[in-house]
């Protein structure tokens, strides 16, 4: 139980790599700066799965195996400790992080290889791990908020790591700003959370949350409020509506960043952390359907914008927030543990695809719009293959990973126990425009004839570093749902049983469909529903397979069989298509409503006005004060000794007067 | 031998400190001003010893010492400042001696 | 009118009538002299109070070394005679009349206020004189810290005065 | 008159200070004539002969000469002062001298000790202070006078005496750790008792740097040569007292023999152990030394006046022959001869100190300033205080082993 009673070693390993880096790496050979942060995270990576295997041997009853560290903040009955804790679902969320968090290191190895600051760069990834573990480790919602900032923190760093460029200044500065909006709420949720539990410890909250009467639709209570206000937090930091416009130019960051923050881990969060608050979201139907509603239209959106982008990265940002918005959609029909399923899933063949694009630009050294690639299967067939794999798995193909989640998700918005047939359409759709549009981009960059100036750019397959993770990860995006598979045959799903006791724990009692669904869905495999056979067919052959594949036709149609369509078509729906390659002007709206306005504000009120009048005209004005009552004061020192002796016996005479009225009295 | 009752002295000290103080506000001679000073101290001194009898403890003739000796010193000290502000001022009145103003 | 009386009152006008002639002598080395009779009464007060070691070292020290050295600094210094300007107002409306309220005060103060009388009525316990093997014991026991500081002190008085004193090069 | 009664005291001191008075008056005119002749006599001449045999009589035509001398103030001078500084100078010279016990203090009239006249248990720090206040005088002097050389010897002096005092005083501290008291009285009965039985117990032995201190320091305190600079002729005429004339001299000229005389007992006091007899008490015949004294100089006188003498001084000498014979006649009865032994003693030695002033004032030049103070400071102080701290830990020591 050595890892289980010390879970800060976990917290500890990256810290130190990214100490050390940080501090000493500055000259050190990038050989070593690579072996310091490799072997934290590896050795990070290691302990969590000693922390698995200690974990299996636990009884129910320990789960949540917790572990109290130091009293952090005591203010009152305001006490909160540094405590961190394992359930299943961190167990899931740690050893995803981790892993993926592992070979993304040994990916950037590679893809860094020729940039400058490498020692700031791994010593930020690190820093990273370390804040993404604590946040899914926290055992409060303070530690889990350290985490929260933290990942945030370094998300901004990192984005902002090529600071000589403008763009990605900027780009740091838009993710960082946007997320505290979100950040915002967040805290105010967490206020509240303790006004109403008067604790902010997971079980705690959970437990008061339990004897509390669930609000309902029509009446709406403090969780209903907990739930949104945390809720927008998620929003802001997973890039939801309306929140999302920061992922895209976080691109400007390196790819290996993008594929581990902006896809595979950080952008997450907000879907663990209402996961992790399900008891508080049980209970806030309202708060549900928000997030079913937000979720599903971002997944809807987000993947129409995808449809015209033609950097490769831009279009793998949408698609993640379109993901991520399918997550948000199972969490908000309660479906949580398919909502996990698909973050897991999604961390590996986003971060796959992510990985690949990367090789993909290193290869064409540094191009990113696809309009400029085509061809290179046989150049980099590795990257090629494993980024195949990857959208097969996006785009829901049936066998491969995606597929598995995104059905659990899909189903349960149509025939859950919050099933709400609108959510389910447009997550329908949204599948398949998904899967348009990343077909669109396999064809644009690897079929198709080059149209790139072969003499000047020399295509050529990534080092091993790079395309060992891809290999890996590959592999993951095909066989990763796999835990699932039985449950398409009528058997048992592995995954929903494993967290099942995370969601179920504190189920509202009204709703215990929350239970009888998985009940539901293993009586229909049990046999009153149509047989295994019937089962598997029924879902192979389910609208979202079915959507997947119009959409991978269509894009073959438009991209390899008439590879001049697609510019007709935009013609002929001109004012559509530049609204969408423009994605439909949010940026601007944005800027127009609310940036400018601010600006203005700042500009004319609060500087010119409040500072330059009010602020200045107070500190001035003491100032011209204290300079002519100074003028007037410094009269008295007037160099003559015999005023100064004066004034002393002034003094000693009030002394005087004083002890004698003293002694009077006393005596 | 009757014996004088110690206020008489503490009267005696209160005067003389006061004739201290008027000529430490009057006299215009740096030399004398500290004169004035000496003679405060010695106001106080008789007033130390006065209660030492009072109250016939020997501390209050111990502060005696040390008001002496610390007298000492400031005199040599002050007096050799007198010295230096003869040289370069060439005047004792400290109303002479009114540079350093606003 | 006992011996000790005739010596006090003796002393006592000695002593008031040099402070005022220290006061309203012009030649500086006058109000030195007035001032070395008040030291000299005050001895003679420190003997009628029993406290003879005070005495002599009253004498030694003040009268015999700093007013010296008073003097001495008045004699180089050929330290003529007090002009009177009168430039500080403050010094003439405020300063000499509250020094002369302050003066009546402290008197009264002493003569009349609880203190004062208390401490008369005790009459100053045993006449007899202090004992100065008491005294030097007190000084070397009790209160050695502060003589090792006062040492101190007047070694730093010593190197102060020198490099006051010493000519610019 | 039952103010007196009341107040024996007051009789007691009145008389025994104008007896004094008179003595130590007497022994300052003669101071001079004894300094004369025996400088004379250093320097191989007579010295002062013709007024009175052997100049017995000189001191008294000094006197007069000064009584009628003309006695000029000069006009810018501070009269004040003027008059004050020597009258200052020679009574404070004087009231030192009142504090010396020249006898033990069993001897008693009216219970009260004859042979001193204030007997305070302090005595050595009022004697101190008494002589610190001497400085005034030549300081006043100086300053009054309104002159320059006067004001430059007030200046010197001053400064010599304050240095000096310093170290005076240093070298006295070591005695007072061994005797362990302020008063006369104890210092000298702390030195009775001898060392294997002949040696006599005096500080002189044990305080042999402190006694060598102090009497360099002596000297300098007051004024003699070679340290007489306040009145160094070859550079400022005669110093503090160079506008002075007639009786006030006098009393300067009598100040400093005064002095002299005071530091001579002081050092009779603190080393040689005052009325102490160096003999053994068992040398019972030491009783009959003052009256063999005198009788030897009445032999010695009366040879003269039979032989050598003619004219008016044979008389004046038969006269000394008869008061030397009859003195010794009576010295010699014991119970006299018990309460000379003391003062006897004193005197002695006293003379002997004497002697040597003198002797070092026609032997020795006289110092530059910058030498003496270097002098003063440089060397007198850090040797004295050295014996003072090795004093100190010896005497420690010594009570450690018990």
């Amino acid at each position: 139980m050595l890892l289980l009673n010390h879970l800060w070693i976990i917290l500890v390993l990256p810290l130190a790599g990214a100490a050390i880096n940080g501090l000493l790496g500055k000259n050190w050979p990038k050989v070593i700066v690579n072996w310091v942060a490799i072997s934290s995270v590896s050795l990070a990576f290691l302990a969590v799965l000693e922390l698995v295997r200690e974990f299996s041997h636990l009884a129910d009853s320990q789960i949540p195996y917790g572990g109290n560290y130091f009293n952090w903040i005591t203010a009152g009955n305001f006490r909160i400790d540094f405590a961190l804790q394992v359930d299943q679902l961190t167990v899931i969320m740690l050893l995803t992080v981790s892993f993926v968090g592992m070979l993304i290191h040994i990916y950037s190895t590679g893809y860094m290889a020729h940039e400058g600051g490498y020692y700031r760069f791994f010593s930020y990834l690190n820093l990273f791990m370390f804040f993404m573990m604590t946040l899914v480790m926290a055992a409060n919602l303070i530690v889990m908020f350290v985490g929260w900032e933290g990942v945030g923190l370094c998300s901004y760093l990192l984005v902002g790591f090529w600071f000589l460029k403008q763009s990605a200044i900027s780009a740091g500065k838009k993710a960082f700003i946007t997320t505290r909006i979100g950040d915002f709420g967040f805290t105010v949720g967490i206020l509240l959370a303790f006004w109403t539990f008067s604790s902010v410890d997971f079980g705690a909250m959970f437990r008061q949350a339990a004897t509390m009467t669930p609000d309902t639709m029509s009446h709406a209570g403090v969780l209903t409020a907990i739930a949104i206000l945390l809720f927008l937090g998620a929003i802001g930091k997973s890039a939801q509506l309306p929140l999302y416009v920061w992922l895209p130019d976080a691109m400007e960051g390196p790819t290996p960043v993008s594929a581990l923050i902006h896809a595979a881990t950080m952008v997450t969060a907000g879907v663990y952390m209402v996961a992790r608050m399900n008891p508080v979201f049980s209970r806030a139907p309202i708060a549900m359907l928000l997030v079913g509603i937000v979720g599903a239209l971002t997944a809807f959106y987000a993947a129409t914008i995808g449809i015209c982008q033609t950097d490769i990265k831009k279009v793998l940002a949408y698609s993640t927030i379109s993901q991520l918005g399918y997550m948000f959609l199972g969490c908000g029909v309660g479906a949580y543990a398919a909502g996990i399923f698909h973050l897991m899933t999604h961390a590996f063949f986003k971060g796959l695809l992510f990985l690949a694009a990367g090789s993909v630009i290193h290869a064409m050294g540094g191009e990113q719009d696809m309009f400029k690639m085509g061809g290179l299967r046989k150049q980099i067939p590795v990257t090629y293959w494993s980024m195949l794999a990857a959208t097969l798995a996006i785009a829901g193909i049936p066998g491969f990973a995606g597929f598995f989640s995104k059905d659990e998700i899909l189903d349960a918005a149509g025939s859950g126990p919050h099933a709400n047939i609108w959510l389910w359409l447009l997550g329908i759709i949204g599948a398949g425009i998904t899967s348009f549009y990343m077909f669109r981009l396999i064809f644009l960059t690897f079929f198709g004839s080059p149209r790139y100036d072969e003499h000047k750019t020399h295509v050529h397959e990534s080092p091993k570093n790079m395309t060992i993770p891809l290999m890996i990860l590959a592999f993951l995006s095909i066989f990763g749902g796999w835990v699932a598979a039985p449950h398409l045959v009528g058997g048992p799903n592995h995954f929903e049983e494993f967290l099942h006791p995370v969601f179920a724990a504190y189920a509202p009692t009204a709703g215990v469909e929350q239970g009888a669904s998985l009940a539901g869905s293993a009586g229909k495999s049990g046999g009153v529903a149509p047989s295994g056979g019937m089962e598997l067919l029924h879902s192979l052959t389910g609208p979202p397979v079915i959507v997947a594949v119009i959409g991978l036709l269509l894009a073959w149609w438009l991209y390899i069989k008439r590879p001049d369509a697609p510019a007709q078509l935009a013609k002929k729906m001109h004012g559509l298509y530049t609204l969408v390659y423009n994605k439909y002007y949010v940026d601007e709206i944005y800027a127009a409503l609310i940036v400018r306005p601010l600006l203005w504000i700042s500009t004319n009120v609060l500087w010119h006005v409040v500072d330059e009048g009010i602020i200045e005209g107070i500190v001035n004005g003491s100032a011209h004060v204290a300079r002519g009552s100074g003028s007037k004061l410094r009269e008295l020192q007037s160099g003559n000794a015999r005023s100064y002796a004066s004034w002393v016996v002034i003094g000693a005479v009030g002394v005087t007067m004083l002890l004698l009225g003293i002694l009077g009295m006393v005596h | 031998m009757s014996v004088v009752p110690v206020s008489y002295y503490l009267v005696l000290s209160g005067i003389l400190f006061g004739l201290g103080v008027v000529a430490f506000v009057f006299k215009r001679n740096i030399i004398t001003i500290f004169m004035a000073i000496e003679l405060m101290l010695n106001a106080v001194n008789l007033a130390f010893v006065a209660f030492a009898r009072a109250h016939n403890q020997l501390d209050g003739l111990v502060f005696v010492f040390f008001v002496i000796v610390v007298a000492a010193a400031e005199a040599a000290v002050g007096l050799a400042i007198v010295i230096v502000i003869m040289h370069n001022r060439e005047t004792l009145n400290v109303e002479r001696v009114n540079l350093l103003k606003f | 009118m006992s011996l000790p009386f005739l010596v006090f009152f003796a002393c006592a006008i000695l002593a008031v009538a040099g402070a005022i002639v220290l006061i309203v002598a012009r030649e500086p080395i006058h109000s030195a002299l007035a001032l070395i009779l008040v030291m000299m009464a005050l001895a003679v007060l420190y003997i009628l109070l029993g406290a003879e070691f005070i005495a002599a070292v009253q004498i030694i020290v003040y009268a015999g070394a700093v007013m010296v050295l008073f003097v001495f600094v008045i004699m180089l210094l050929n330290a003529g005679v007090e002009e009177r300007t009168d430039w500080s107002k403050i010094a003439k409306w405020i300063g000499l009349p509250l020094g002369f309220f302050l003066l009546l005060e402290v008197a009264h103060w002493l003569a009349h206020s609880s203190v004062g009388k208390a401490v008369a009525n005790g009459a100053g316990g045993p006449q007899t004189a202090f004992s100065t093997t008491e005294l030097s014991t007190a000084l070397f026991r009790q209160y050695l810290f502060p003589f090792e500081a006062t040492s101190i002190l007047i070694l730093i008085a010593i190197l102060g005065a020198l490099v006051l004193a010493r000519k610019a090069e | 008159m039952e103010f007196i009664s009341q107040h024996p005291v007051l009789v007691v001191s009145v008389v025994k200070i104008a007896v004094l008075l008179f003595i130590v008056m007497t022994a300052l005119a003669y101071l001079t004539w004894f300094e004369r002749k025996v400088v004379a006599h250093i320097q191989s001449r007579w010295g002062p002969y013709y007024v009175g045999a052997h100049g017995l009589l000189q001191p008294l035509a000094d006197g007069l000469k000064f009584l009628f001398k003309e006695d000029i103030t000069p006009p810018a001078s501070d009269k004040l002062l003027y008059v004050l500084a020597p009258f200052l100078a020679l009574s404070l010279a004087l009231t030192a001298i009142a504090l010396i016990p020249f006898g033990p203090p069993g001897v008693r009239v009216l219970g009260q000790p004859v042979f001193v006249v204030s007997n305070v248990d302090i005595g050595l720090l009022f004697l101190f202070a008494i002589t610190s206040i001497g400085v005034y005088g030549v300081a006043l002097a100086g300053w009054s006078s309104n002159s320059k050389y006067p004001l430059l010897g007030g200046l010197r002096s001053s400064a010599q005496m304050i240095s000096y005092e310093v170290s005076l005083t240093l070298s006295v501290v070591g005695v007072l750790l061994l005797a362990g008291t302020l008063s006369f009285n104890g210092i000298i009965s702390g030195q009775g008792g001898y060392w294997l039985g002949f040696i006599p117990r005096w500080h002189i032995i044990p305080q042999i740097v402190g006694f060598l201190c102090y009497l360099t320091a002596a000297i300098a305190e007051t004024n003699r040569v070679p340290f007489d600079l306040p009145e160094a002729e070859t550079e400022l005429v005669a110093g503090f007292h160079t506008e002075y004339s007639s009786f006030k001299f006098a009393m300067f000229f009598m100040a400093e023999y005064a002095n002299m005389i005071t530091v001579s007992c002081l050092a009779t006091i603190l080393f040689f152990g005052g009325w102490l007899s160096p003999f053994p008490d068992s040398w019972k015949w030491q009783l009959f030394l003052p009256g063999a004294g005198l009788l030897l100089l009445g032999a010695y006188t009366a040879y003269d006046t039979a032989v050598v003498m003619r004219g008016i001084a044979r008389i004046q000498f038969a006269v000394v022959t008869l008061l030397a014979l009859g003195g010794g006649a009576i010295c010699l009865i014991p119970p006299v001869a018990h309460v000379i032994q003391g003062p006897f003693w004193f005197v002695t030695k006293v003379i002997v100190f004497l002697f040597f002033y003198v002797w070092v004032r026609g032997t020795l030049p006289r110092f530059r300033y910058d030498q003496l103070m270097s002098f003063g400071w440089k060397l007198l102080l850090p040797v004295s205080l050295a014996n003072l701290v090795v004093t100190a830990f010896v005497i420690l020591f010594l009570a450690r082993r018990g």
